[in-house]
């Protein structure tokens, strides 16, 4: 059974909606309350990316299926400017990467996989999946 | 201050609790971004919720209240850990900001001039793979009719090696006057190293002469990478290498020299293993690739055929370089 | 095992709850620092004690456990930060390893050799602020009658103070037979450190050279910390201060040499600001102090005084260099 | 009025000794809960580095007061073999130091004013101190 529903970023109040659409799901299908918790985060931290640098774009939420465990999969995406350096963006403890354990590594620790495709002028999507333990 | 992040602390508390709305949550971790930023620690976080539930549950049992302070106690050494991490965060900007200092100064000592003759068209590239370069290029022009080259490479990367090119120009620039002939030059250099440095750094070196006279170029070589040399005539390219061990393993080395006669179009490039041994994801590149990139711009400017080969190289591995990238071209022109 | 933590963490808990007993506390720390070495995150902590807390009270109304889900949400970016954390340890382990061995690469490429003479006691000492030194002491001992010292402090610290300091020592190479006096030396150089480096850098340097014959101690300064003379026979001291400006700023800039005798049990201490400047918690050390601490030791051997001199002041800031921290003794013994 | 009762350290029980005495006094004098988990815990990293590396010695708590503050000051004191590099034991996220935020560098941290003494072969006393804000 494949699941898939989305949100438009275009207000911060989007943001709350894109988190309670994740919590939601990440509850139906049986995360714990933590867990919950993160993934919602992880939502939060993505949604706001957009909000703040691509002006608008999209999260999807996914419910995924690989072998015999299920997960919930993310995707951001946007038609922004696009990421000029990824390496900086993903890099550790430096302002331009948002500060304390926050921004895009953030995301990347939150969930179990994480993936980043951007090009200059055409957008950015990435990608985030975590599965049930 | 504290006050009256606890009022706030306990507003959003007490609404979330009555109607538990993402919209308090959000806030909530909005919030809590400020706290870390503020250095408030975790401890004081539970301090904070624990007196807003006092206020909000002045009916619960007293063993509630000791499971926060058992909470508290747990949480000390996480707000340990995270006031270290905010003092590592600014340990490590401060290196990362003496790195780039770092490099400017030894761009500055290792400044070289490249000699300017009319029948030879010099091209030259070097790239570091961190911050600080451990390959180096020196030119000497100590004779009117001599334009010369050392290309070194430490073993090794980043600071240490960095301090080591140092002392190569040092050698190098008490040369200046010598006119020494390839094989001699690497002698005196390799007993300079041998003398100041410790036993587990080591150096490759090539030294190439022009001749404007006789169109001569002589060479040696201490364990370097061969360089290429293109014969215009035959559209083929034959490897200059010597005998001779790395500097700094053996005081007594000789360094065999040998020469080479350059015709109109032909064109000797000396490397680093930075570009001859450029990985990529699906592992090192093919060795003729460098031969067809030099062959495919032999006609441009010296300079202009270097930048194409990093070019090239450096997009195969995405720019991030595994090691120092140097390359320098020596081509006869035209008298 | 998350579930043996679980139940562990429960144990505690609950035993706390029912007595409040130190002992509890005491183990839970314990235990909460086995948490942070297994990478659980502080709202994993709070997952947990709200787990606990739900089989130990039951009854309990759910906008108490609201409350847990609120601060389980408030902890996930200090779970986050502490992450970071521990990937930025192991970053900066690495580059401590670099910087390791880049301390032992300039140790070697700097050293010098102390000169043996048997009517002066040389006593010295140099401790780095941060792993890499900008402070340099080189010994010269071109002439049998002659014992030279050079004490340089880069402005500025760590690696782009470093690559400076191999100047410097190639500098002073190159003058290692030609026993220049202290002026002349300081004007070389001047001219390699200004040919050299930018003009962001500067060096100071005091360069001081023992006769043996005649006991005079003539020396020259480039705007370096004036030296401090001990006249055994009069108790006092004496500032020792030349006129020059810093090395780097011009090339024509002319050092002014003075000189003194030296009697039995005279010494003469010559310090970089890192000693003179010592910052304790409650601002700069009295000028005395140092005097006080020299003149206590005066009957001692010169590495002894040098050394009591480190002990003392860096006790007085924790050990917790904010300079480099050098000092040199030449004391006059009876022939 | 000056204050002041010590607790001498030989076995791991000491630790929890000790942190009961400081506990006790730190709640007289007036600390709050996270202080009072505060002052506890640097006494036990203190009475823990007796325990580990000296065998014997003696923490003391003191109350004291400067202008119109009241304080509390811990002192750890052992003829233990002296620390032969403080710089390294002060210094941050090493496992030298102890590992993630304990050893010396956390007392610094959770107490306001730290001073450390330590001689080879004669031993090393600690003066932690905290004041009531
Ligand atoms: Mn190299
Ligand atoms: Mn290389
Ligand atoms: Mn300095
Ligand atoms: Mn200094």
């Amino acid at each position: 059974m494949e699941y898939r529903s989305s949100v438009d970023i275009y207000t911060e109040w989007d943001i709350v909606a894109a988190r309670q659409l994740g919590r939601n799901e990440a509850k139906k299908l049986g995360f714990g309350t933590v867990d919950q918790a993160r993934i919602t985060t992880a939502i939060s931290e993505l949604a706001r990316n957009i909000y703040l640098y691509a002006g608008k774009g999209k999260i999807e939420i996914t419910c995924i299926h690989k072998d015999d465990t299920t997960g919930i999969s993310i995707i951001a995406s946007d038609e922004g400017p696009g990421i000029p350096d990824v390496r900086k963006v993903m890099d550790d403890g430096f302002t331009t990467s948002g500060g304390l354990g926050a921004g895009m590594p953030g995301v990347r620790r939150l969930m179990d996989e994480f993936n980043i495709v951007t090009k200059r002028g055409v957008g950015t999507t990435i990608t985030a999946i975590k599965w049930i333990r | 201050m504290p006050q009256e992040i606890e009022k706030h602390y306990k507003e959003i508390l007490k609404q979330y609790i009555q109607d538990q709305n993402e919209k308090d949550l959000y806030s909530g971790q909005k919030f809590s971004r400020q706290f870390i930023e503020k250095e408030i620690s975790p401890e004081e976080v539970i301090g904070i919720h624990k007196a807003s539930l006092k206020e909000l549950f002045p009916e619960a049992s007293d063993k509630l209240w000791h499971s926060f302070d058992f909470l508290i106690e747990m949480m000390i050494h996480y707000g340990l850990a995270l006031q270290e991490h905010q003092s590592l965060i600014r340990k490590q900007e401060e290196m990362e900001m003496e790195m780039k200092i770092a490099a400017q100064v030894q761009n500055t000592l290792l400044k070289t001039k490249v000699p300017n003759f009319p029948c030879l068209d010099i091209g030259f590239l070097t790239i570091p793979a961190k911050q600080m370069s451990g390959d180096y290029i020196y030119f000497l022009n100590d004779d009117p009719n001599n334009a010369s080259v050392a290309v070194a490479d430490v073993i090794g990367k980043g600071i240490p090696a960095a301090l080591c090119m140092s002392m190569i120009k040092y050698g190098m620039d008490s040369m200046q006057y010598e006119s020494a002939s390839p094989g001699i030059v690497l002698e005196i250099v390799n007993r300079i190293v041998e003398d100041s440095i410790d036993d587990s750094m080591f150096i490759s070196m090539f030294y190439g002469m022009y001749n404007a006279e006789n169109s001569a170029f002589s060479y040696a070589s201490a364990g370097h990478e061969p360089a290429l040399l293109y014969r215009a005539a035959e559209g083929e390219f034959v490897e200059l290498d010597a005998d001779g061990l790395l500097l700094g393993i053996d005081r007594a080395v000789h360094y065999e020299e040998r020469s080479v006669q350059l015709e109109k179009g032909d064109f000797v490039a000396i490397m680093t293993d930075g570009v001859t041994e450029t990985r990529t994801e699906s592992g090192f590149i093919d060795e003729g690739l460098i031969r067809d990139l030099l062959e495919s711009v032999k006609d441009k400017p010296a300079q202009e055929m270097a930048d194409t080969v990093y070019q090239h190289l450096g997009e195969l591995q995405n720019f991030q370089l595994h090691d120092d990238f140097t390359i320098v071209i020596f081509k006869k022109e035209d008298k």
